[in-house]
């Protein structure tokens, strides 16, 4: 017996030995227990990573042990089984940490460490099964020994649980016994062979193998709680908390799906799955589990019943990866083994601490816990988020995975899908976010317990940050030489059989200015979440903004290649790219420092600088990176943050501005993910040039243009950004005009500005632009003028412009030969109007600040962005409309149109400086600090009048704007501005002012209407009593499970109180899909 | 008919009517009984063929009905040292009265 | 082979334990007199281990015969041993050891032991006669002795409910005898002999055969507690002090199933119809599901491991519905055969471990009513362990011999093409797993109200819980190399009527 | 008297009738398999005729009995001995309440004066005919027992007073050491030498009638005394 055939039965026994033991030390001996749990779970770790290594020089480790006459158990390492292996062993050793924290002084202890052991020796047999066999023994061996950890406590309760576990895994191993000895009997030893032992086995008869591949699946769908197998899981959550991590997270559940992992691949083979057409009923099957599981959990007011529902919608998603039949799609299955276990441990822990520490057991009551415990609900966040799927956090990298590969397979149901629960996902995680952090503590806590100078026990507090850290390194590194991804894809090779990897590219750094110029404001950032570096480093947080402008004035044209970072993460900076980061750099700046003014005596200003610069590092992030994942996960930090701003108020105006914008950016992402995965697979790379050369066919065109138009504020997708800005401070309202709007541009100009790539659409996207964006355009002035508040009066000026904007890019797609002459024009008059946005939106500052005397000259500041944005002569805004008339000459539509809107900003600027006249603006006491304010102020309008025209691209259009002709054209659509206003000045101010969101309003009405109705007392109706009784139950079940409190009930989550008929119409809808 | 054959019928009608002994009758006296019946019965089975070649008599039936016959009084004995016990424990209330 | 002659050491496995009941008789005035026992029984544990070597160093792959008294099949009586004969009577002599230890420190009252000793020896004595006999006859007076043996043995603490058993089961009992009795004789009737191998040649299908088979079966049905003649069991096996039910469980009831298996297997099997085969299988399911369900609704733990018994039996009598093998050929042989043969050792091993266990807490708590045992783990932890591994073992969890029989069945019963049996034996899995984990269920229950006073615990002797997980970790191992075992059951199966029937060995 | 010993009424007639008409099926069909299936087969006393000669007795009966069967004699004698065991305590434990104070009849006195002595001379002769013809240890010890009920009805002999022990065993182990030693010496087990064949199987019977008289008296000593009041002294009554 070599060492090598020793080794994974040392492996087994090195967490079944320490077991044995400590079921003979009795309850008092806690260090000898403690210490032989710490070194078994040690000594595990070390052999696994004897094991690795030796597997990587390529040498077989397997140990046979003979049982029966043609039977044997077998304990084999290969690549999967290395990665389910390893995933125990470090799991383990982390939640022994917990549990050791979390049962400090409870009875019992001997015996819970002491089947805690035999579990995990149990899980790591099933990872190194060799046989199918071998595989059931531990597989039964595995329900015997959860079963004392689910009814440790010994309460009725738990009990129940106990029972009902009992049930579902006893009669799923029951029928995985069935279906392994009928296989046998069949196909002789059952052997883990790579692609699929039954597929060269000639004689076996195709009806009998469904049936057995049935029952194997519902054996094992019991443990992986495929839908209607899962209903043990909520109910085990009587068990304490490290029981539930390590059921959830790592042992019971991963089991299942590993089982099914190792049927379909090394079993049947995929191929041969396939012919047998079962894989797309369990495709099927995931998929309902996924969006029930989800629907579910958003109904759950108990925080560990939640997290268990998610769990059953998470661990389909490995079923739905091995179901889709290609190689991308099993590696995203395969990894969301590793990814899902990191972070749920995560979550459970945080939930453990939440209710030792803190005797919180329901989500209703976790306000303002973020405050009290940061550090666990910080690990909390960020695992929340990557359950739904954001990047950089490991969840995105398997749901991006997933995408594409069904894109491969070309199921595209699948996106649906993914894109359904990542909707419902952040559904049911936001509502706890926003609790914890954003809403004030009510009251005390249930059953608070001090534990010194840390938030709670310091074992109790390691485990779920070494995860949550894990779990982000696996997702940002993931390109990286050790991380999940790069196994899964060599387990993948071996499973198809494809050739060697893509080689490993060395990174190199031609700008690290780049680099700096988006890590300044993020370890900024990061330094103001210490307590005793936040008092004094808000200060510096303008400075963080020079290395942009730096980089966007003198750094050279290159390329920063990490291929260890993300996908191989590619930051460049090309011409397109300059001239946002000038207009980026430059807002930031004066925002920033404006803000500081403005902002001086606010309390919550750390708060608000922490936001501010995690935006600024995002938009500077989104401009400069040139791969997907980098541009995706800036956008999304980006949006994530701004969210912060919205709501900095905190008046109740704010936070429903802000539930509002939360939604559409959710919806945003959503849009996005599906048409990027759907242009990674057409691009076979996700490197964003390849992308955009790649062939876009509607869907993608769809898919991106709406995704990039709600933060472009498309018409129909404008409502969120006239609530938004205006009830943000002055300085983020600047730049979420100025700036943050450009990243819908920046993403249509980066992915759809390449003219043969829109070969492939049936619908012609180009007028399709073009009328949206004029449409928005004519409309957002309208609806602007009759504003009260000049806030937001801007905000629909900014919807108006970049409709103008859009409709350019309209133009483009329409004539793809336009683009030369037409991109310059673009960036010119995007640059123009954000700054000349800033502008107006500090005057709106300033008249509120400035004590009287100074106000008489500040009129000369005012008018000149107001009239630069009317596009008077010799301003950057004539310049701006001079090159977007040229560009598009020869479209006769547009070049009539121009003018309107011309005269429509005349008019929405002559209404805005009315409005500032009359003071409308809110009144702040004029404080001596209005001085300040001024110089910011200043300096935007400098880069305003000058930039504009030094820029290269608007070299071009100099000479043009000097032409006697253009000058007339730039004047009438003024004057006749202001004649419009002076004759309709009185109506308007008799006018009530048209709510902010506009079209919205009805929708949400229609909502609360229906829901209303949904919920109103029964009458007696004899011929719909049947239906009566039924909506009433309904009623009951929602008022009982819903959370009442204002929290941001988003729309999606209307209060359809049973999960049952919600599920029903969307199981229609996938089914309907699929079949069609 | 020859001689053997019938008494192999009598003994074989005599184990049955032990056999309805043994299950109807409630009593355990009328049960005992009725196993020695059937044991008759079938001990007059044996004899009957041991009977069957008339003038030579087949040892080997005698022989096991002798055993029989000692096993049989075995278990009666057995069973009836049962019934005395368990009769005295139920009637150890009025046990006074008696001897 | 060595000196010693396989045949000549047959007689001693009976003779041993005879004088050994005889001594313990005589010798009850030492005080020591227990120990000496649990050293008997050692030595018939060394005998049993040798017969069986030498059975299986043996190459000639055949049965052994050893004719008593020198004369020969029809006149004298002669005892046979093959692969399945040996094992049974190593299991035997096993567990015989380790229940002798166990009763060492169970039965402290001289005059309780007193009676206790004798009784057990004969008990084993009966047991190894029944497993070597070839003789028609000789098998009825040896279950007579195992029969009233049982019943002084159940009757031996005298409580009120434990002798109403001891009495059913002894009318019960000669009822069964008395019937194989008549079968004996109207078959002695027919065919002249009472030698099993001569009446195998000789039986062929006639209307007195099928009245013997039918006597026979109802006669050895009746001693194996088979569905509708189960009442007997349950009260028997649990009024019965716990090494006794143990024995009773493990090996009294499966010695008439052996005599009911050659018999129809292999004598009488020319007699045998496939409907007779069918109905025995029928009510061997029916006894899984019933006794599984009374056992779920049974309240006293010993009438639970009781009342388990009858549905683990039920297990055996599959045997005879999926026995493929030609009626001609003599010896039990073939795969179905291994899988029943490993299902009575692992169920022995369990069944015996179960009782012993139960026989503790109820020592232990003073009485055996679930619904009041609750702080029990804390005072039993050993035997509640065990007790935890036996039902393990019972449910058919891996890691236990009850996995590798239940594998095995079920891979017989797909073999054969009858696969409606695979549902009974699963469905007999999942129902043992509820009333096991009923009882396990103990072990987590933290007693609300205050356990009884300390002192009016009796303190256990170490050897009684030890002694229930020993036979627990035998059910285990039995669980991990079962290649052996299968190989000494193949014994006795010619190997030339192998060679005829093509049948893989 | 016994009648509360069985709860259980008897069953409902139905049920009586149902079973009734079962049995007799039964029956009849057993006779229907006997009558149909003609004559018995021949047998084994050609066998034993044959063998008659070396069984070192004459009369077949006993040859069979313990020469060529002798296993089941010996396995017989356990069964006894298994019985005598199980009703062993209740002698013991048993205070002999008889005191010598009881009036024994005048007439009984002076019958077992003359009886008990015939009685034993019978069954010494009974035993020694067995070789010859029918009788033997077993009737032999029936008689003896017979005489010993005799006796303690007449009140002067109590049997408790029996050395039970040695007794019941003895024809036991006597039978089993013969069969071991002849064993030893002729090859196999209970296999007598043919010339002392005869010598052996009256040992062995005799020691037999021993243990078969101690049996059966003892079995009469505990149905016939009082039964001791309260629970059995020794056995421990688990609380059922």
């Amino acid at each position: 017996m070599n060492w090598n055939s020793l080794l994974p039965l040392l492996i087994v026994l090195s967490a079944l030995v320490p077991g044995l033991i400590i079921f003979c030390l009795d309850e008092s001996r806690r260090t000898l227990r403690t210490t032989l749990n710490i070194c078994g779970a040690l000594t595990t770790l070390v052999l696994i990573g004897i094991m690795v290594s030796g597997v990587y020089q390529g040498d077989l480790v397997e140990t046979r042990l003979p049982l029966l006459p043609d039977m044997d158990i077998v304990l084999h390492a290969d690549a999967l089984s290395l990665l389910f292996v390893s995933l125990s062993g470090l799991l383990w050793l982390v939640t022994t940490v917990y549990a050791i924290g979390y049962l400090e002084d409870s009875p019992n202890r001997s015996r819970f460490f002491g089947f805690f052991s035999f579990c995990v020796s149990a899980t790591l047999g099933i990872a190194l099964a060799g046989n199918l066999i071998t595989f059931l023994i531990f597989y039964e061996l595995l329900t015997l020994t959860t079963y004392p950890l689910v009814v440790h406590r010994g309460t009725a309760k738990s009990l129940r649980a106990g029972r009902i576990y009992l049930l579902y895994t006893m009669i799923g191993g029951a029928l995985l016994l069935g279906g392994v000895v009928w296989l046998k009997s069949l196909a002789g030893a059952l052997d883990f062979t790579a692609n699929g032992m039954l597929a060269d086995l000639p004689h076996l008869e195709r009806g009998q193998l469904q049936i057995i591949f049935a029952l194997l699946i519902a054996g094992l769908g019991v443990k992986a709680a495929l839908v209607p197998l899962h209903g043990w899981l909520p109910v085990a959550m009587a068990a304490p908390a490290p029981v539930s991590a390590l059921l959830h997270a790592v042992a019971v559940v991963k089991a299942g799906a590993f089982g099914i992992v190792r049927v379909v691949y090394d079993v049947y083979g995929i191929d041969f799955a396939r012919e047998l057409n079962v894989t797309p009923v369990l495709a099927a099957i995931a998929a309902v589990t996924i969006v029930y599981g989800s629907l579910r959990a958003l109904f759950q007011d108990d925080l560990k019943k939640r997290l268990a529902y998610s769990t059953v919608s998470q661990v389909s998603y490995i079923a739905l990866g091995t179901a889709i039949a290609g190689p991308v799609a099993t590696i995203g299955g395969i990894v969301h083994l590793v990814h899902q276990g990191l972070m749920k441990i995560t979550l459970f822990f945080g939930a453990g601490n939440l209710a030792e520490t803190l005797g919180i057991h329901k989500v209703s009551e976790m306000d303002g816990v973020g405050r009290r415990m940061p550090w666990t609900m910080v690990a909390f966040t960020l695992a929340a988020l990557g359950m739904i799927g954001m990047p950089p956090v490991a969840g995105f990298v398997s749901k991006w995975y997933l995408g594409v590969g069904a894109m491969e397979a070309d199921a595209f149901w699948v996106i649906l899908v993914l894109a359904a629960s990542s909707l419902l996902n952040a559904a049911y995680f936001l509502p706890l976010l926003f609790r914890a952090w954003f809403k004030p503590q009510r009251g005390t806590w249930p059953a608070e317990r001090r534990f010194g100078a840390w938030e709670t026990h310091w074992m109790l507090l390691l485990p779920p940050l070494i995860t949550m850290l894990v779990a982000l390194g696996v997702g940002v590194f993931a390109g990286g030489f050790a991380s999940p991804l790069t196994w899964t894809t060599l387990i993948a090779a071996r499973e198809y059989g494809l050739g060697a990897l893509p080689a490993v590219t060395p990174g190199l750094l031609q700008v690290p200015l780049l680099w700096a110029a988006i890590l300044a404001p993020l370890l900024l950032a990061a330094a103001l979440a210490f307590p005793r570096l936040r008092r004094r480093c808000w200060y510096w947080a303008p400075w963080t903004a020079l290395p942009a402008l730096a980089a966007a004035v003198w750094s050279s044209e290159g390329q920063n290649l990490l291929p260890w970072l993300f996908f191989g993460s590619i930051v460049e900076l090309d011409s397109v790219g300059r001239v946002f980061l000038l207009l980026a750099a430059v807002l930031w700046l004066t925002a920033a420092l404006y803000a500081r003014e403005y902002l001086r005596d606010d309390p919550q200003k750390e708060r608000f600088f922490l936001f501010f610069l995690l935006a600024m590092g995002g938009n500077f992030g989104l401009i400069l990176s040139l791969d997907a994942f980098g541009f995706i996960t800036f956008f999304t930090l980006m949006s994530l943050a701004a969210y912060g701003l919205v709501v900095h108020t905190g008046t109740r105006e704010a936070l429903r501005a802000g539930k509002t914008y939360m939604q559409w950016v959710i919806i945003g992402e959503v849009l996005l993910f599906a048409g990027f995965t759907w242009l990674a697979y057409s691009a076979g790379s996700s490197e964003i040039r390849a992308l955009a050369a790649a062939p876009h066919n509607d869907w993608i065109f769809g898919l991106l243009i709406a995704g990039f138009g709600i933060k472009a504020g498309l018409l129909s997708m404008h409502v969120w950004l006239p609530r938004a800005h205006p009830v943000a401070p002055i300085p983020a309202s600047a730049v979420l005009s100025g700036v943050m709007v450009k990243a819908g541009l920046l993403g249509w100009l980066r992915f759809m500005s390449d003219g043969d790539a829109a070969a492939a659409t049936a619908i012609d996207w180009g007028t399709v632009l073009l009328w949206l964006g004029l449409g928005g355009a004519v409309l957002a002035v309208l609806a602007g003028v009759v504003q009260r508040n000049p806030k937001t009066l801007l905000a629909y000026s900014t919807i108006s412009q970049m409709g103008i904007i859009a409709a350019g890019f309209g133009a483009g797609l329409l004539r793809p030969e336009l683009w030369p002459l037409l991109v310059p024009a673009l960036l010119v008059y995007a640059l123009h109007h954000g700054l000349a946005k800033g502008a107006l939106f500090f005057s709106v500052g300033l008249t509120a600040q400035l004590a009287a005397p100074q106000r008489r000259w500040l009129w000369v500041a005012v008018a000149l962005p107001a009239l630069a944005l009317a596009g008077l002569p010799f301003t950057s805004g004539a310049l701006a409309k001079v090159a977007l008339k040229t560009a598009v000459a020869d479209l006769a539509v547009l070049t009539a149109v121009l003018p309107v809107t011309a005269i429509g900003t005349a008019l929405l600027m002559i209404r805005f400086m009315d409005l500032l006249r009359q003071g409308v603006a809110e009144q702040k006491a004029p404080g001596a600090v209005g001085g300040f304010l001024l110089l910011p102020f200043m300096m935007l309008l400098l880069p305003l009048a000058g930039a504009a025209f030094l820029l290269p691209e608007a070299q071009v259009f100099l000479p043009a704007l000097t032409v006697p002709s253009t000058l007339w054209t730039a004047v009438w659509p003024a004057a006749v501005g202001v004649a419009v206003y002076l004759v309709c000045r009185a109506l308007l101010q008799k006018t009530a002012p048209l709510p902010a969101g506009d079209i919205i309003v009805p929708v949400e009405a229609a909502l609360l209407y229906w829901r209303r109705w949904w919920r109103r007392p029964a009458r007696p109706a004899p011929a719909l009593g049947g239906y009566r009784q039924l909506q009433q139950q309904f009623a009951r079940l929602a008022t009982a499970g819903a959370d009442r409190s204002d929290g941001p009930s988003l729309p999606l989550q209307v209060y359809w109180s049973n999960p049952g008929l919600v599920f029903i119409v969307v199981l229609f809808a996938l089914l309907a899909v699929t079949f069609s | 008919m020859t001689q053997d054959l019938f008494y192999s019928i009598c003994g074989i009608a005599l184990f049955g009517i032990g056999l309805y002994g043994l299950l109807i009758p409630p009593h355990i006296l009328q049960k005992i009984l009725a196993v020695n019946v059937m044991g008759t019965g079938v001990f007059m089975v044996l004899i009957a063929t041991a009977q069957s070649r008339a003038p030579a008599i087949d040892p080997v039936p005698h022989a096991m009905v002798l055993t029989g016959i000692v096993v049989a009084v075995a278990g009666t004995a057995l069973a009836l040292s049962l019934v005395c016990r368990i009769y005295a424990l139920s009637d150890d209330t009025e046990q006074d009265a008696g001897r | 082979m060595s000196g010693l002659s396989l045949p000549a050491l047959l007689p001693w496995l009976v003779g041993l334990p005879l004088l050994a009941a005889a001594a313990s008789f005589a010798g009850q005035r030492w005080v020591a007199g227990r120990w000496l026992n649990a050293v008997g029984a050692a030595a018939q544990l060394a005998l049993a281990v040798l017969v069986l070597w030498l059975l299986a160093a043996g190459d000639s792959g055949l049965g052994q015969r050893y004719t008593l008294g020198g004369w020969g099949a029809p006149l004298g009586i002669d005892l046979y041993i093959d692969g399945f004969a040996g094992l049974m009577i190593a299991i035997t002599a096993a567990l015989g050891f380790v229940l002798s230890l166990y009763s060492c420190s169970y039965f402290t009252e001289p005059d309780q032991a007193a009676r206790f000793w004798p009784l057990w020896w004969l008990l084993m004595v009966a047991l190894n006669a029944v497993f070597l006999a070839a003789d028609a006859f000789n098998i009825y007076v040896t279950l007579e002795i195992l029969g009233l043996a049982a019943v002084a043995l159940v009757a031996l603490q005298g409580g009120r409910p434990a002798l109403q058993a001891a009495l059913r089961y002894l009318l019960v009992g000669l009822l069964g005898s008395l019937c194989y009795l008549l079968g004996v004789a109207l078959l002695y009737r027919a065919y002249g002999t009472l030698d099993l191998a001569q009446l195998g040649q000789l039986v062929h299908a006639a209307p007195l055969s099928w009245a013997a088979l039918g006597l026979i079966t109802v006669g050895l049905l009746l001693k194996t507690a088979l569905l509708p003649l189960h009442f007997w069991l349950p009260p028997a096996h649990a009024n019965a002090p716990a090494p006794v039910s143990a024995a009773l469980s493990a090996l009294v009831v499966k010695a008439s199933f052996y005599l009911l298996a050659r018999f129809w297997l292999e004598t009488l099997s020319a007699a045998t119809t496939a409907q007779g085969l069918q109905v025995l299988g029928v009510l061997g399911a029916a006894a899984v599901l019933v006794g599984s369900i009374q056992a779920i609704r049974a309240q006293r733990l010993k009438l639970i491991v009781a009342y388990s018994t009858v549905a683990q039996l039920g297990y055996l009598f599959l045997l005879f519905p999926l026995f493929g093998r030609p009626s001609d050929t003599a010896g039990l042989g073939g795969a179905v055969v291994d899988a029943v043969a490993y299902f009575i050792i692992a169920h022995a091993c369990a069944k015996a471990a179960m009782f012993l266990a139960a026989g503790n807490i109820q020592r232990a708590a003073g009485h055996d009513d679930i619904s009041r045992l609750h702080g029990i783990a804390r005072r039993q932890p050993l035997s509640l362990f065990a007790f935890a591994i036996a039902g393990a073992s019972l449910i058919g969890l891996p890691p236990s011999g009850g996995f590798v029989a239940k594998w095995l069945l079920l891979n017989a019963a797909i073999d054969a093409g009858q696969w409606w049996w695979l549902i009974t034996v699963i469905a007999g899995g999942l129902l043992a797993a509820v009333y096991v984990f009923r009882v396990l269920n103990l072990a987590f229950t933290d007693s609300a109200e205050q356990p009884p006073a300390a002192e009016a615990q009796p303190v256990l002797p170490r050897l009684l819980p030890l002694g229930a997980f020993a036979l627990a970790i035998i059910t285990v191992l039995l669980g991990f190399n079962a290649l052996w075992v299968l190989e000494v059951l193949d014994i006795g199966v010619p190997p030339l009527q192998l060679a005829a029937d093509g049948e893989a060995l | 008297m016994f009648r509360e010993l069985n709860s259980n009424a008897a069953p409902p007639a139905g049920l009586r009738i149902v079973c009734a008409l079962a049995i007799v099926g039964l029956t009849l069909a057993l006779i229907a398999a006997v009558v149909v299936s003609g004559p018995a087969a021949p047998g084994l006393q050609a066998a034993v005729a044959a063998a008659l000669p070396h069984s070192g007795v004459e009369n077949p009966v006993t040859a069979v009995l313990l020469n060529f069967r002798s296993y089941d004699t010996l396995l017989e004698i356990a069964v006894l001995f298994v019985v005598a065991v199980a009703t062993l305590p209740l002698r013991r434990a048993v205070a002999p309440q008889r005191t010598e104070a009881v009036a024994v009849e005048p007439v009984l006195a002076a019958l077992v004066k003359l009886l008990v002595p015939l009685v034993v001379l019978t069954g010494g002769y009974l035993l020694w005919v067995g070789a010859y013809a029918p009788g033997g240890a077993f009737q032999a010890g029936a008689l003896l027992a017979g005489a010993g009920v005799l006796l303690s009805l007449a009140g002067g002999f109590s049997l408790a007073a029996l050395p039970a022990r040695p007794l019941l065993v003895v024809g036991l182990v006597v039978f089993t050491a013969v069969a071991a030693a002849v064993g030893a010496i002729t090859g196999a087990f209970l296999q007598y030498p043919v010339a002392a064949a005869g010598v052996l199987i009256l040992v062995i019977e005799a020691a037999a009638t021993v243990s078969i008289a101690a049996t059966l008296l003892l079995l009469y000593g505990n149905l016939a005394e009082p039964v001791p009041s309260g629970p059995l002294a020794g056995t421990k009554e688990p609380a059922s």
